[in-house]
């Protein structure tokens, strides 16, 4: 659905150029939810921002349903995009229209029917909680609120494929998840593609069926997300997995535990985790395993936890339960220290 | 009181006829500038380099044509246009002859400032409505133009009074008003009075433009 | 007011205030031969008709020149002005010009007539208008008559000010003028055969320079009006108006 | 050091007014890090933006270090405004003036001596990590890059008291703890008093010494961090707390695992991870404890853990094992089914 | 060559003179209406309502003010306010003479535009400024001043053509330049090829004019 290839964009600067990407190539396929993931100033905006030809590539195409866009004439380039819904890392919003219009204003001018606007204005403000500020300006909105607004504009459309730039940055958990399960529920109801941009790994987790790793203007790592969650090959991958399991301990801690046994990371997907693996080794070997930190977490296929266990008791005992956990299918690494910030992958 | 009747009836008349002419000078040569000068400077906005009509020759031709037209002051402008006038309109003379240069030295001022205003239209949401595939007609009416009402009002307001100012010229091709009434009676025949009421009527004239262009702005202006 | 100001003019140099067009152009010349005779002539060129006056009263100007005289007494009169004339200077004849008729008594109910916009030149052209019998002015409108002072206008005419230099230029869309003689004739009209009625030649219209009241009689005044009064300066107007202007020496 | 009184705010709107604070108390002690939490237009903004009169409160007042700042005069508030420094939920940075100069012009303007200006704007575009942009324009930069400048601005006036409206809402998660580190470090060090606003409950995980809850213009919780993770008492509090330990799991799995045993979730603080708890009760009791989901994470103080396990085994076998658990001082309860959205708390 | 030459040898001198009077009047009127304007325009932005100098009787009183002197067209002010420019200056004539009534023409005209441009500056940004506790003489200058510049530089450009408009009139009081060359002579004395040259050096000036403008506005745009 959207093929992105060798995709480059330099930008000048007073000192120099920039190179927000680099030979970038991607493929989205028609009905997947497709995140990119990377740090500030990676390039993600740039990129999904290449999509619609906001930013005009400086080498490299982009091709939506087959169709290289970037040769695309102004009329067809107008009507390619009117499949394509987009929504701002800022919110664009008219200051001077009120919330109805500004979701109407746009419905109205790529020709959608007058009695379809009404219902569609207050259908997707209800979808996304806003449905009594309707007559608001957008300056009498919580940045929360505004940024609602204009997921329900680029809802209100209808796209075929949806271009999402850190669409939930701004929203409260609760309303996170409702705007991820509102797209999950497009994408599998309606088929809509959808490549969304965002910083937080749970919005991986939750939504996407696909996710790239950027840094520094490069994919550094790409693929599924069941792929990229349990087995994250490039450190920045492996940070943004880890991100979400939080495994912080102090120093203190970690240096008391070695003395009586091993810490050791447990990875494990599916099935491995409705058998207590971790019950067996207790009765099966003489070790005390104890969860110092972790998380189970439901990807959005299949469960996958990671979790950091101390293994007390002799190191033959605790050697022979880990490989009886790795004969459960269970990944297993012996902890490594990350320089400061304590992070243990 | 007396004093009143009798200016009165000496002057009610003239002033009355002025007042008329001035009406009619500025309402018909403000609605012709709007209706020309708003798109000009749509387009001055739209062909410069960047911006989404780019293109350098239209850009440069319309900036270099309403430079000229800018730089001539509206004394000159009167008699510089007389055969354009005479064209269009059939003749020079009366307020009907005033309109054709008051519209040709008002609109590409009015061009000017819609170009300011319209500049000041955060980007973001263009590239916004841009993105949603909408035509560059409707983002011109729909987005520019609406985000920037509030000051393009401010800019009409101001152009209106400069329109006012460029009417007391009029009385030169004989189509009257108040500011000739002021000039000729008022100053150049001693009529101290007729200077001031005419003068006081202009006041009020632009003060009321002004408060209706400052609450109009300030409505449109939702932040 | 100018009274308190009593000094004497400058023995050689003098700043003469006039209107733009054949005045400015004959002081050019005028200041042209009284430098041969060490004076030295400042020119102000002021298109306004009021402020040549009211500077002079206020000292910004030593000399003024550019006007007639009932209308410098009538400015003497409203703004309490001190000033005299010293001398007189040229005089433009005006004239009823027309492209459609050739008599004044052709002009038909509501024809538009042109007349010059400015106090001198208009009051002058409705004089004129009565003189030829299409309009009465009321009583005592005198020299500073502007069409308000219109009592009688039988055939219902339009009269429309212009500006007195354009006149010619939209003679077309009028059925008749009245033009000073020289913008007529640089306009390409020969005053004696294209005019449908003219003023007389001997016509009180004829203009002067003014000083205040305290220096009329300096004697660098003297020198100015030799030099303005010369043959070099009367044969320039001749040449150069070609009969339009009339010198008053 | 931060007291905020009965504190009521009502917006007029073109419907009606618009409360969006009701009634608000709160106190931050001096060298606390505090946070506010809540739902997207839960009145967030207009708290924080109360405290240095941003917006002007209704009723009720604000002081700060005992003095009502309600009642300075023009003059008076200008020097405890300089006191006071805030990172905007938009950033707020000058569109004509580079990074450099975004951070240096209110420098200059509050009085700070020039070589130090240099010094100060060049250390916290390091911290930030912008050393590279000091010459870009904010046009020329990503999302996350304008909110660290607006960050590293802030800081650079080295002020008693921060006000945070999202700091951290548009960074990655590596930026994010590096920013935390930088919040937390400079309390520790400099003893600054920091109110931060928040919607990401990680965020008040981390650093914060005590937490509010808000809804709907009111605070309808408060407390410290921690007892506010261990007992939330409101519902919205409890789904806030949830969000970080992310229980989610299909119905379907939920079903099959209620006929082999119990899903029970458990609660731990301190010292009682440290004891390999679950790992005896396998030894002790014929069940077999799976963990289904959970997070043990750490809180700015200690760890602290929830965990949803099944306890796979005979009824009173079970029912032995979380007695054996509660007596370790371990929360435990049955699960809950939230509605919809599957949450389990 | 030689026609130029002629035309130069006869005209040259007056047309320099004209030069030198236009830029004279243009400059030093242009400088003190700036000096005078642009405070104004931001007392008019700050001290209307909800605004940080929010006073309603001075922002009432400025704004009646500036409305009574932009009501009253130029050739009018030019002589209402003679004794003014006397008291000031000691003149009413000539360069000197005419500067008073162009600074009181330009400086309420600059103050409009200056508000106007004042008033589209981001309000957040401004919030920021009073959060930190800078003075709001500081954020004036640092922020909303600078923040305008593109707006307010295209703004003075126009301003400044206005007044070179303006000038074309100062001929009324014998102060010359450009504009009253031009219908002196091209006008009143019928030399038509003074007039298409001193219209043609003004069409030079603004349009180097407004080049500068456009050149340095986007200059200082960043975004
Ligand atoms: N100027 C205003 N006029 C009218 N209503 C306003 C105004 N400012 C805020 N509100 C309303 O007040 C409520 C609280 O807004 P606030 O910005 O404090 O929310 P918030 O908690 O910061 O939300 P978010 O997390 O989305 O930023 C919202 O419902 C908002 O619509
Ligand atoms: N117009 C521009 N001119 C110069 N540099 C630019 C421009 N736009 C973006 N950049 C630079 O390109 C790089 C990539 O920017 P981009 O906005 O794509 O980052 P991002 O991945 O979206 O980051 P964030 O998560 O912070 O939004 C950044 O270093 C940025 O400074
Ligand atoms: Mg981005
Ligand atoms: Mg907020």
């Amino acid at each position: 659905m959207i093929k992105i290839s060798n995709l480059s964009k330099t930008f000048q600067a007073k000192k120099g150029t920039i190179e927000a990407l680099r030979d970038v190539s991607l493929e989205v396929k028609k009905g997947e939810i497709f995140g990119v993931i990377g740090y500030s100033g990676a390039g993600k905006s740039t990129l999904i921002r290449s999509v619609n030809l906001l930013e005009k590539p400086t080498s490299g195409t982009v091709s939506i349903d087959g169709t290289d866009i970037t040769s695309l004439s102004k009329g067809e380039l107008l009507k390619a995009r009117r499949k394509i819904g987009m929504i701002f890392q800022g919110f664009n919003l008219l200051k001077t229209a009120t919330v109805y219009d500004n979701i109407a204003i746009p419905l109205k001018l790529t020709g959608v029917p007058k009695e379809e606007i009404d219902e569609r204005v207050n259908r997707y403000l209800n979808i996304v909680g806003l449905a009594d500020k309707v007559d608001a300006y957008p300056a009498q909105l919580s940045g929360g609120q505004k940024q609602r607004v204009a997921i329900a504009r680029a809802l209100a459309h209808e796209p075929e494929v949806l271009l999402s730039d850190e669409a939930t940055s701004a929203l409260d958990p609760d309303t996170t998840d409702a705007i991820l399960d509102l797209l999950l529920k497009i994408n599998q109801e309606l088929g809509i593609t959808i490549l969304l941009i965002t910083h937080e790994m749970h919005v991986i987790q939750r939504i996407c069926d696909g996710v790239a790793v950027m840094e520094n203007g490069e994919i550094v790592e790409q693929g599924t997300t069941l792929d990229v969650f349990t087995s994250p090959k490039h450190l920045t991958t492996q940070k943004f997995v880890n991100s979400i399991f939080n495994h912080q301990l102090s120093n203190d801690l970690i240096d008391t535990l070695r003395n009586t046994g091993e810490i050791i990371s447990l990875k494990f997907i599916d099935h491995s985790s409705q058998e207590p693996a971790l019950a067996v080794v207790a009765k099966k070997f003489d070790v005390y395993p104890n969860i110092l930190s972790g998380n189970i977490t439901q990807l959005k296929s299949q469960p996958f936890g990671s979790l950091l266990v101390h293994f007390k008791g002799e190191e033959n005992e605790v050697q022979k339960a880990i490989h009886y956990l790795q004969n459960q299918g269970i990944q297993t690494d012996e902890v490594i220290k990350h320089g400061n910030n304590k992070r243990i992958s | 009181m007396e004093i009143i009747n009798g200016f009165l009836d000496e002057w009610g008349e003239y002033i009355w006829e002025a007042i008329i002419q001035t009406f009619q000078m500025v309402s018909i040569s403000l609605i012709i500038s709007i209706v020309i000068g708003l798109p000009l400077g749509v387009l001055l906005v739209l062909t410069r380099p960047g911006k989404s009509l780019e293109n350098k020759y239209l850009f440069g031709f319309l900036n270099v044509v309403i430079n000229i037209i800018r730089s001539i002051p509206f004394i000159i402008l009167l008699f510089f246009i007389l055969p354009f006038t005479k064209l269009i309109v059939g003749t020079t003379i009366g307020v009907l002859g005033v309109i054709v240069p008051l519209v040709v030295f008002t609109a590409p001022y009015i061009a000017r400032l819609m170009e300011n205003s319209l500049l000041e239209v955060d980007r973001g949401v263009l590239e916004a409505y841009e993105a949603m595939g909408i035509k560059t007609k409707d983002i011109i009416w729909n987005v520019m133009v609406r985000e920037a009402r509030p000051s393009i009002v401010l800019g009409l307001t101001i152009a209106t009074i400069g329109l006012i100012g460029a009417t007391a010229m009029a009385g030169l091709v004989g189509a009257g008003g108040l500011g000739d009434l002021a000039y000729r009676f008022g100053h150049l025949r001693y009529e101290p009075t007729v200077m001031y009421v005419t003068v006081g009527i202009l006041i009020i004239l632009v003060q009321g433009l002004q408060s209706i262009g400052n609450v109009v702005a300030a409505r449109l202006k939702k932040d | 007011g100018a009274d308190e100001e009593t000094q004497a003019l400058s023995e050689d140099k003098l700043k003469i205030g006039v209107t733009a067009g054949p005045h400015e152009e004959i002081m050019e010349k005028v200041k042209e031969i009284a430098a041969k005779d060490g004076l030295e002539i400042e020119i102000e060129v002021i298109s306004d008709y009021v402020t040549p006056n009211t500077a002079l009263a206020e000292g910004d100007l030593d000399v003024n020149s550019y006007q007639h005289k009932p209308f410098l007494d009538q400015m003497n009169e409203d703004r309490d002005l001190n000033l005299v004339e010293v001398a007189t200077t040229v005089n433009f004849p005006m004239g009823i010009y027309s492209e459609d008729i050739s008599d004044v008594s052709e002009l038909k109910e509501g024809d538009k007539v042109g007349l010059p916009n400015d106090p001198t030149n208009g009051a002058r052209a409705l004089i004129l208008f009565e003189q030829a019998g299409l309009i009465t002015l009321k009583e005592g409108a005198g020299v500073t008559a502007s069409v308000k002072d219109i009592e009688d206008n039988k055939l219902g005419l339009e009269f429309i000010e212009l500006e007195a230099a354009q006149i010619p230029r939209q003679l077309g869309e009028l059925t008749a003028a009245a033009i000073n003689t020289n913008y007529a004739m640089e306009a390409g009209y020969v005053p004696t055969e294209d005019s449908i009625f003219i003023e007389p030649k001997d016509s009180p219209w004829v203009n002067l320079i003014a000083v205040r009241a305290e220096n009329k009689d300096d004697a660098v005044l003297d020198k100015l009006i030799k030099a303005y009064h010369s043959d070099e300066v009367k044969e320039f107007v001749e040449n150069n108006f070609e009969g339009s202007v009339v010198t008053s020496w």
